[in-house]
């Protein structure tokens, strides 16, 4: 499903996110990425999304080399996944609903199915009765929730989630969590960057680490540590 | 290729934005018609000008003193003088009606004429108009050879002066057009670049949803159009009202100038700005944002 | 130091992101803030930094109701705090030491001051070297972190941190803790709003819960609950 | 009230600004450029169709035929008429020089004034000129009734048409300006408030972290005041330079006309063009301001 080889990525001004990370993904699986705040975390999603290329190495999503892209084929590679970003990226002047309808109004569904299931995406997430509003006029767990909300929406085959409960009390938490295991077990590869040692200890699934752009740690069934 | 019903999508997803974005959708439409209605006020200005030169040129003509000859004679004269490339009409004056000019001419101060009147000094002419002004020096140099034709007066002085006069003012009036027309092009295309700068988070996000780059670029494309249409709509009523006026009260203050009538003048005027406007919208937004687009 | 008295704050969309709530900080006081998304955490730091007006009710910081303050007065009424705003707010075209720096430039600080303090701060939050970069080549952390060196570089006499350490990793966030009660202990008020159960329930400092608007505990030694 | 040392941070904020966010300071002064240069061309053509209308109403005059009179008497009338208001010039022009004239004005054609030699029937005149070109009537009026002026000649249609004329061009020229100079304004102001718009979240970053008005105004004023600065030296140095060469090729090509000289005129128009852009630079960015600023 998702394959990193030798994977390299250096800044234009000279910081190493990655530096010479190997991973193997399985269809299906649930990974959580964890390490400290700056270890490459967002970078490995940029690399995914191919918001940045890799310096070298190999990246493959379905066997496919995406480095080797041409632009008009990268919409639909990113239209393949669900992204939550770290910050967001909703579009400042559309109300929520608008916001999460994109991501389906780009793949051109019928309005008349855009309509129910953004409605139902948005009871899922709990903003149900926020439907109308601007993301400035929300809180930031909210305008999260609206980023998870935009990124299921399409049941994408692979969900990539920075951080998606960063903003998020413990319990909401939870709920979004429990929802993303739901989405996981239809078979939607699942991606999750998480600062959230709670979670990654209650659950026990694949733990990969990164520690300063290198990968020093690939469990099954692993723990937080910290 | 996308589904028709996406296009339903653009234009609401256009309209949407243009009022979200009320204030830069207000600024740039001014820009627009502002634009647009100084390079409209210079084209009336530029066309009156030239129906002026227009005039005067038209008024410029030749004219041949002739000898005294019969009216066989002259009926052959008058053959050859419109066979000249550039003659368009050649008219006989016959020494009567030149003397009859004479009067009018000196008006109140005709003692100064007192005792001519019975031998009339005058020779019958023929008057002769060009097609182009400026081939009048040439048409007169055809006419001075001509048998019959004893003197041919022209103005040298006067006419290349005046030619050159009316060849300047045209010289300087388009110079003048394509520098405003350039002008209002940069000017508006300038406006829609900074209106789409402003917005270039929002088409980065875009990207990264996955909508493709004509995907993005439609409703902008929709949006370049309204704002040029609605900038140019406003730009030529007001200036097709102006005009209107103008000629109005201009026609009266100065009756004998040829001023261009506002019908069906005005109407190519409003034509031509709402395409410029259109074009450039389009275009405009259309170009501008391929800096934001790509993968 | 800081006193609520029936504070309300409905927005002009009607929904009411605080509802009577009063409250009383002393000076040097630590507090904690929780409750869930949407509870009015953020809202309540608006109040106070006076970038929203509460809807009903009093707010006084040093005795001064900050609701009369006339315009001219409110940047002064600012200086006196320290900011750490939940999206950050740093100024993309400025590096991190142009952001940090803005808040002594503002108070006309002289500029070798503003060198040593902000090298000083840049040190103390662990981006000494990342100070000539902008925020956009940062990480979400971080950016954070860059926020939070900017709400602390002029020793404020009141702090308001929102969800400091939302983006860190567990460790990181302990660092930024302890350098928190440190500033804390030097006299500065604190006003922390999180999510970060182990951090309260570690602390056992005084704890504000909000809920839909509404203080429905306010404990000394208090624990996150949740 | 803020410490000078401060006025340099301000400074050098409004620079680091300006290199940041070159894109847009390239769009803003392209903008201001274009505006002032487009402002600046039309000023130059309508002084120098000014100068023409000058030239041209500086040529008018009243012709007075006088009865035969002694020098005496001469002297006496020409007082009266120097007298008149609004009358500048006086000169007196004999008989014999009416009649060279004449004969210059015939050329080749002098055969028709022969047998006039000896008797010579023109009449002494007094040709007067006046201040300012729409007396040439009241002067022509005032003359008429004066005891030993025969008759008065001032080409009342002619003169009157041609007022008309240059009354027109003056009137045309000066609403075309001030519509263009509005529309400079309007321009460069509104660029410059949608390149404030743009960064309208800083500005709210800047509030929050305690700056004063004063404090977040004064870079973006600096900034303004550079930008209408190099926009204003840009369009000046272009105008500067075509119009230096223009008048050149002109001088040759149309040599009767007055063409307005480049020096001192550039100068001052120059200097002109660069207040206009540091003016609005200033006022622009300073006003645009305050929907983003205050509590
Ligand atoms: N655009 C960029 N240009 C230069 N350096 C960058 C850029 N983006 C990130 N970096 C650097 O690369 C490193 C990794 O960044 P990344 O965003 O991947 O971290 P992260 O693991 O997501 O951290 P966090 O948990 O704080 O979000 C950091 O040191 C950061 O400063
Ligand atoms: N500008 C606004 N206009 C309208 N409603 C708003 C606005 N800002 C916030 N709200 C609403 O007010 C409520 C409280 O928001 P607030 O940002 O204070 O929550 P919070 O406690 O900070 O939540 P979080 O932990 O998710 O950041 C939310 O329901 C939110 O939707
Ligand atoms: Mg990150
Ligand atoms: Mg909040």
């Amino acid at each position: 499903m998702l394959e990193l080889s030798n994977v390299t990525k250096a800044y234009p001004n000279g910081s190493v996110a990655l530096n010479q990370v190997n991973m193997l993904v399985e269809r299906g699986e649930f990974v959580f990425v964890v390490g400290a705040s700056g270890a490459g975390k967002t970078t490995l999603t940029k690399l995914l999304l191919r918001e940045e290329k890799p310096t070298s190495g190999k990246i493959a999503i379905n066997g496919k080399n995406i480095a080797k892209l041409r632009p008009h084929e990268v919409p639909y590679l990113r239209r393949s996944m669900g992204v939550v970003f770290q910050d967001f990226r909703l579009m400042p002047t559309w109300t929520v609903e608008e916001n999460v309808a994109f991501a389906m109004v780009v793949v051109e569904t019928a309005p008349r199915l855009i309509r129910r299931r953004v409605a139902e995406v948005l009871e899922l997430v709990g903003l149900a009765n926020k439907h109308a509003q601007l993301p400035s006029q929300l809180s930031g767990g909210e305008q999260q929730r609206v980023a998870l909300a935009r990124a299921i929406v399409n049941k994408p085959m692979l969900l990539l989630a920075d951080e998606p409960t960063g903003n998020l009390d413990p319990e909401t938490s939870w709920g979004i969590v429990k929802l993303l295991l739901d989405i996981n077990s239809t078979g939607t590869t699942m991606l999750m960057v998480t600062h959230a040692k709670q979670i990654v200890d209650t659950l026990r699934k694949r733990v990969v680490e990164l520690e300063s752009g290198c990968l020093t740690r690939d469990e099954k069934c692993g723990i937080y540590h910290g | 290729m996308v589904k028709p019903r996406t296009f339903g999508y653009f234009f609401e997803s256009a309209g949407k934005s243009l009022v979200r974005n009320s204030w830069m959708t207000l600024a740039s439409i001014s820009t627009v018609a502002v634009s647009l209605l100084v390079l409209g006020i210079f084209l009336l200005v530029a066309v009156n000008i030239n129906a002026v030169a227009a005039n005067v040129e038209g008024q410029l003509q030749v004219t041949a003193h002739l000898a005294t000859l019969s009216a066989a004679e002259r009926g052959r004269l008058e053959t050859e003088i419109k066979a000249i490339p550039g003659v368009t009409e050649v008219r006989f004056v016959p020494q009567s009606e030149a003397w009859q000019r004479l009067l009018e001419w000196y008006g109140d101060n005709q003692d100064f004429l007192a005792g001519w009147e019975e031998e009339n000094p005058l020779r019958d002419s023929f008057e002769i108009r060009a097609d182009v002004s400026h081939r009048v020096p040439e048409i007169a140099a055809a006419v001075t050879v001509l048998a019959g034709v004893e003197e041919v007066l022209w103005g040298r002085e006067i006419v290349e002066q005046l030619l050159a006069i009316t060849r300047m003012m045209r010289l300087v009036g388009i110079g003048l057009m394509v520098a405003l027309a350039l002008a209002a092009l940069f000017i508006i295309a300038n406006t829609i670049r900074m209106a789409i700068f402003a917005r270039r988070r929002e088409i980065g996000i875009m990207r990264y949803i996955g909508a493709t780059n004509w995907f993005i670029r439609w409703p902008f494309v929709i949006e370049g159009l309204v704002l040029g249409l609605l900038g140019g709509m406003m730009a030529a009523s007001v200036l097709a009202w102006g005009y209107y006026l103008a000629v109005r009260a201009l026609v009266q203050a100065i009756p004998f100038w040829p001023w261009v009538q506002p019908w069906p003048f005005l109407q190519q005027l409003a034509l031509l700005l709402l395409s410029i406007g259109v074009v450039i919208g389009i275009l405009g937004s259309g170009l501008s944002l391929r800096r934001y687009l790509d993968a």
